[in-house]
């Protein structure tokens, strides 16, 4: 199809003095596949817009060139409105003449104001339209991980209609509150009962993934439970994993006889009948290994009002720092103190040694200045929180980053709250980090909106903006190696061929894969290297 | 062309950085011409050799804060292809200094101007053109 | 899959210095693959080679072009026409793929832009290993699909060597794997561990009759 | 009755932007009313903390988020405006909103800047928005210009180019009919003059977090504006306005944001000295281990919090402050000091709650039904997002908002 051009100057109202337009439009005028030149004084208002749609339609173009202020104020209009003219909206080129040439020089700037304008007309010329349809999705879910966070997320999906499938590793659900009640209460057993009723939720058990292809709106999972294999589609997977708690016996003096408990086990010795013998004295420790955790803090304040209401004892903490930074906590921390707990803070490791069956903890209390030695009947351990079994297999196979303390999700604020660079896998709660029960309360009300935003309307706009040539491709898997977003596979193209294909709806459109293709096959539309450098030659001629 | 020094801006950060500054009035240097990219890494080397030949005195890749990329390698590998193409110049006897890349934040428009300031200085002291 | 890296800059600019225009050939298989002679390739050594020349206040004028596969005298014919208008030609293929550039085009001066140096297989993105030295007598059944001949420093067929670094590493370089530890825990992994005691004589080095060739039978 | 399916949101910071886009996308219509002329929140005034890498403060996030409100075309921003009155309930509520005056109209102008050339007054009564600014244009300043007090000033009238300007404009009201609303009206900072002894607004070198991140962000590092200096030795106190007998909370910003902008001052001036006063440091969080781990080698870290400061000769400042293992109190001159004032509730929280019919915490941020789920309150259909519940940090204020939208679609979407 032959080009020809519309070009739209717009002054701001006359206010951009610096740029002399009727010399530019001059300029442009004469240029090959230019139809015409068009100087508006508010090309964003209704009036400029109404005289721009009449001029489009009557000299019957098919690029447009708009030289105005940033895309950031013009780019989502000017599309919306090419589109109005049944237009397709990737065959317009702005030239930011405002915000990086008016105001961002003193004196004239016509001369660079051309430039940017000659820029964007050469690139207009390579533009292409680029298709949009409308794929469907499967509207079914994969959760996985039965524990509180998995059971709610079903639960919150099933209001929605939509189809879950809970997996555990384990052979029941209910994950870690089963070690936690005392912390949780009785809802518990109501919340599996609740999952195993609805008939929107299937669950597996004892099962694991295996494998994972595809792409949002249609993975398929393969799953393995015993023997069995099981291949699903899935519209989108959840990750609700969780995480683990372990006190290593070479931190600790730990050995039988020895009352050094984990903070678990003092959860489950709280549930069980007082004891006969209660212990006198009682010493909390944490911040020895991982100082960057909430969750030994919390743990620990817990534990300690409850011991001092189920048995009253003496009970003492060492810490370097209390993680007050969770809702409630603080209130917390001063209610313990209030109940006679009391806290010694550190900036060395304090000593711990077992004599007998009584544990002494040294220590330099950093407030008080002076050394602090405490013989106590039992010492409740701080446990290490670490990702939990398995998830450093998965996020290799499912080609995601984890963040430096081995948990899910990369540290990147692009991704937070509950996504993860591959669209459509999520991740919530503990398995990304310990964020605590609010913040996990948060995270499943999250991960169900992107949920609903996602599957609820049954399909999902494609646009068809990064393409592989696939006579080019020499299928040298490049682009599947670098693709962040897991979008590049190798697909066969006839009987003789394979060749690279981009999925369009995980691709994110960063063109990595464009500029490392060795066979330049791959061509990102409105960013290929031919409209790159048109620009780049642009500058050069002038 | 006489001496421009070619900008290639990441449209989440380095492109809106500019925008702020020219809102802001910082002003920076009017040979400055920015090629908007959807992110750092889809600048090629050959973008930047090619702006080399066309006669730019100088090639910026801006991308996004280390760890801040959306597509979390795009401005890492944007940062190995300077270097590389820094070290192809340097094969045809071309001052790699040339070529540099920058991060920045999109709310960072003094250390946009800053990055475009420095290059231009390092222009004069190299000379325009090439 | 060949392997191959481009040549030092000075070498490839002193080959071309006396022309004005010189065909740049890539080849789009096993150097397009590796990095070294694709598309892309192509175009950022003719940039090169331009910004080079116009430094110097010269002029080159390149003519870019790749073919599917240079090493095949059909492919390389489709060069023709632009061969024609040009003095010299530089190929970024590997040995084979210049020769039949030069064979074809027997009137032209070719010159390899590349040097073609082992047969390998990706590591990973961007990294290459050799595998194979095309020594024409593989016992790779015996060793448990891993070539002791090139994957080890030294190359040799009874090892290992007794340098073995701890973690299983090369005595010559601390970041390469033992070949001989690879095969031991392969072979150990499949039960085929008696493997290890056998002795292996010398190599027949003229398994290959230099220049080699093949004949499959043409049925 | 039918239910209605739109939604109000309450202030237009990260948190209701959030909301407002989570919503819009859902396909719901937000109506966004802020009080303030522009959308941002206190985000807004925020400076990005980099230095040769992201210190994930998330505070970028924003543009993006702004602009992507404004070109939504399913979200209508009301600025300049404020809930007056609310009745009806769940599914049906009646939204009574009170906009100032604006004078000049966000959808006529195109920020030309014109109008400011020929405003006569000193300083302009008619000034520019800032750079991020949604929606992006200007704003007449009541008390200085010479029409609005009377005179016949016309000036800016006449040159804008769009007819943008309507000195006519009368305070209006609206009735908005929604089926739930999202409250999302943030914070206040701390005012750190609460504290006498730390001397803030007397002493032009004690400044607060906040004056910290707006210097970084207009000026893009950190110098003295009387004389361009750059100060060499620079302290932060923590907990200025949490964790004391008036607030018993964590603020859960403060030791992120002092560490990371004490990590940018040495990185734009590595030989400053730069000591953080603490209680407890909050070091936990996604991505903040590795950060910490590398700031304890450049940073002088001092546990408890000083107890005066007082003028020192030269422009300095003395912090007197407890030495415990010396058993004494140490004087130690600095040439800045840094108060990192807290997350306090807004003053006119209780105001809103009435009008609502919602309930205040112990603390003065909005209640919640039921500890843990922090997004729904006791009256149906009203739900929090962000800071106005208790406090957060950006990335917390975005989860919250987006779980705040959630719950408002689940709600409407169970009532038919």
């Amino acid at each position: 199809m032959q080009v020809k051009m519309g070009i739209f100057l717009c002054d701001c109202g006359g206010s951009l003095k610096n740029i002399d337009f009727p010399r530019i439009g001059g300029n442009l005028e004469n240029l090959e596949d230019v139809a015409f030149v068009d100087i508006s004084h508010n090309l964003c208002l209704g009036e400029g817009k109404k005289a721009m749609t009449s001029r489009i339609l009557t000299e019957n173009i098919n690029r447009v060139v708009i030289a105005a202020c940033s895309p950031e104020f013009c780019e989502g209009d000017f599309a919306v409105l090419l589109e109005k003219l049944r237009l397709n909206p990737n065959l317009l080129s702005l030239a930011n003449i405002r915000e990086q040439c008016s105001w961002a020089h003193e004196g004239d700037v016509s001369a660079k104001a051309l430039a940017l304008v000659m820029m964007a007309v050469d690139r207009a010329r390579l533009l292409e339209p680029v298709e949009t349809k409308e794929v469907a999705v499967k509207n079914e879910v994969l959760v996985v991980g039965g524990g509180f966070c998995g059971m709610k997320v079903s639960l919150e999906l099933s209001q929605l209609g939509i189809r879950t499938t809970l997996m555990e590793r384990e052979s029941t659900l209910g994950g870690q509150i089963r070690e936690l009640e005392g912390f949780y209460g009785p809802q518990r057993e109501a919340m599996i009962k609740a999952v195993e009723k609805a008939e929107t939720i299937e669950i597996i058990t004892s099962a694991e993934v295996t494998g994972v292809e595809g792409k949002i709106g249609d993975f398929t999972v393969r799953i393995k439970k015993g023997k069995k294999k099981i291949l699903r589609t899935f519209g989108a997977i959840v990750f609700a994993t969780g995480y683990k708690t372990e006190v290593a016996a070479g931190d600790f003096p730990i050995k039988p006889g020895v009352n050094i408990i984990s903070q678990q086990r003092l959860a489950q010795l709280l549930q069980a009948p007082t004891p006969e013998a209660k212990p006198e004295t009682i010493g909390f420790i944490f911040d020895l290994f991982d100082e960057n955790s909430r969750f030994p803090t919390l743990a620990t304040l817990n534990g300690a009002l409850a011991v001092k209401q189920r048995w009253g004892s003496e009970v003492y903490v060492f810490c370097k720092n209390v993680k007050v930074d969770s809702e409630g906590v603080e209130k917390l921390y001063r209610e313990a103190r209030e109940q006679g707990v009391v806290f010694f803070k550190f900036d060395e490791k304090p000593t711990i040694s077992a004599d007998d069956d009584r544990v002494k903890i040294e220590a330099k209390d950093v407030l008080l200045g002076e050394d602090v030695t405490l013989t106590c009947n039992l010492v409740v351990a701080e446990e290490k929180f670490l990702p939990s079994e398995g998830t450093e297999g998965l996020s290799s196979l499912l080609k995601i980053k984890t963040d430096s303390r081995g948990f899910y999700q990369e540290e990147n604020v692009n991704i937070y709250p509950v996504s993860s660079e591959r669209k459509g896998i999520f991740f919530i709660g503990n398995c990304r980090g310990d964020l605590g029960l609010g913040r996990v309360l948060t995270d499943i009300f999250s991960v169900v909106s992107r949920i609903r935003e996602l599957l609820s309307p049954g399909v999902v706009e494609e646009v068809d903006r990064v393409k592989v040539d696939s006579q080019k491709c020499v299928a040298c898997l490049t682009c599947i190696r670098v693709c962040p977003h897991s979008a590049a596979q190798l697909v066969q193209i006839d009987s003789e061929k394979v060749a690279a294909d981009i999925s369009q709806l995980a691709c994110d459109r960063c063109g990595i894969c464009a500029a490392v293709c060795p066979a330049k096959a791959i061509k990102f539309e409105g960013y290929s290297d031919e409209q790159i450098l048109a620009q780049i030659e642009a500058i050069g001629a002038l | 062309m006489n001496g421009e020094i070619i900008a290639f801006c990441c449209e989440h950060s380095a492109y809106v950085a500019a925008d702020a500054a020219g809102k802001q009035g910082l002003h920076c240097p009017e040979n400055l011409r920015i090629i908007r990219v959807p992110c750092a890494g889809r600048v090629d080397i050959i973008h930047i050799l090619k702006a080399m030949e066309e006669g730019a005195a100088a090639v910026l890749v801006l991308g996004c804060e280390d760890g801040l990329c959306q597509h979390l390698t795009g401005n890492i590998r944007a940062r190995e292809r300077v270097n590389y193409s820094e070290m192809l110049l340097k094969e045809v006897g071309i001052d790699g200094r040339r070529v540099a890349m920058f991060n920045l934040a999109a709310n960072a428009p003094h250390k946009f101007i800053q990055a475009v300031n420095e290059m231009n200085e390092r222009m004069k002291e190299l000379g325009e053109g090439k | 899959m060949i392997v191959a890296e481009r040549k030092p800059m000075e070498e490839i600019i002193q080959m071309i210095a006396p022309y004005k225009k010189v065909l740049l050939a890539g080849c789009e298989t096993c150097v397009a693959i590796c990095w070294t002679g694709g598309e892309k390739e192509v175009g950022i050594l003719a940039s090169q080679l331009r910004l080079a020349r116009s430094n110097n206040g010269g002029k080159i004028d390149i003519v870019e072009a790749t073919v599917e596969r240079q090493c095949e005298k059909e492919m390389v014919e489709e060069l023709r026409e632009k061969v024609d208008g040009v003095e010299a030609v530089l190929s970024l293929a590997c040995g084979a793929g210049i020769q039949t550039m030069a064979d074809v085009f027997e009137d032209k001066p070719v010159f390899p832009a590349v040097n073609t140096t082992f047969l390998g297989r990706p590591e990973g993105e961007g990294v290459w290993l050799e595998n194979c030295g095309a020594c024409g007598d593989c016992f790779l059944d015996r060793t448990g699909g891993i070539c002791p001949m090139v994957r080890c420093a030294k190359g040799i067929l009874n090892g290992p060597c007794g340098g073995t670094r701890k973690g299983g590493k090369c005595e010559v370089d601390p970041d390469k794997d033992c070949a001989w530890v690879l095969i031991y825990n392969r072979l150990k992994k499949q039960g085929r561990l008696d493997l290890m005691y056998k002795y292996y004589p010398p190599k027949n080095f003229r398994a290959v009759k230099r220049p080699g060739k093949m004949e499959a039978i043409k049925a | 009755m039918k239910t209605n399916k739109s939604i109000v949101v309450i202030g237009g910071g990260i948190a209701g932007i959030t909301s407002a886009l989570e919503l819009a996308n859902g396909g719901s219509t937000v109506y966004l009313i802020e009080r303030e002329a522009q959308i941002g929140g206190q985000a807004a005034s925020f400076c990005c903390k980099a230095t040769e890498v992201c210190s994930k403060c998330s505070v970028c996030l924003l543009p993006q988020r702004l602009s992507e409100v404004a070109s939504h075309p399913q979200i209508s921003i009301l600025t300049n405006s404020t809930v007056t009155g609310v009745s009806g309930g769940l599914g049906n509520f009646q939204v009574e909103v009170e906009q100032k005056p604006q004078y000049i109209s966000p959808q006529n102008c195109i920020a030309c800047g014109m109008c400011v050339e020929v405003c006569p007054t000193t300083p302009k009564a008619i000034r520019p928005p800032s750079p991020e600014a949604v929606p992006y244009s200007y704003s007449i300043d009541e008390s200085q210009c010479l029409r609005l007090k009377g005179e016949r000033c016309n000036h800016c009238r006449e040159v804008c180019p769009t007819d943008a300007i309507a000195f006519e404009h009368k305070l209006e009201r609206q009735q908005l009919n929604a089926g739930a609303i999202i409250v999302a009206t943030g914070f206040d900072v701390f005012n750190a003059r609460e504290v006498g002894c730390l001397n803030y607004g007397r002493y032009p070198n004690v400044l607060t977090g906040l004056d910290l991140e707006r210097i970084f962000r207009n000026q893009g590092s950190l110098k003295f504006s009387s004389n361009g200096k750059k100060p060499k030795k620079v302290a932060f106190i923590q907990c200025v306005g949490s964790r004391d007998e008036n607030h018993g909370y964590c603020s859960q910003v403060c030791c992120k944001y002092a560490i990371r902008l004490a990590r940018l001052i040495i990185y734009q001036n590595p030989d400053t000295e730069v000591t953080i006063f603490y209680i407890d440091l909050q070091t936990a969080g996604k991505g903040f281990a590795e950060f910490y781990k590398e700031c304890q080698e450049s940073i002088r870290f001092i546990r408890g919090v000083p107890i005066e400061i007082l003028e020192a000769p030269s422009d300095r400042v003395e912090v007197r402050f407890e030495n415990i293992s010396e058993g004494r109190v140490e004087r130690e001159n600095f040439d800045l000091v840094t108060l990192s004032v807290g997350i306090a509730p807004r003053e006119d929280s209780w105001e809103l709650a009435k009008v609502l019919g919602m309930n205040l915490g112990d603390d003065g941020f909005f209640d919640t039904k039921e500890p843990f789920n922090s997004v729904e309150t006791n009256v149906e259909g009203i739900f929090l997002a962000g800071a106005c519940q208790g406090p957060k940090d950006i990335p917390d204020s975005i989860a919250h908002g987006i779980s705040a939208a959630e719950r408002a679609m689940e709600v409407l979407q169970r009532c038919k």
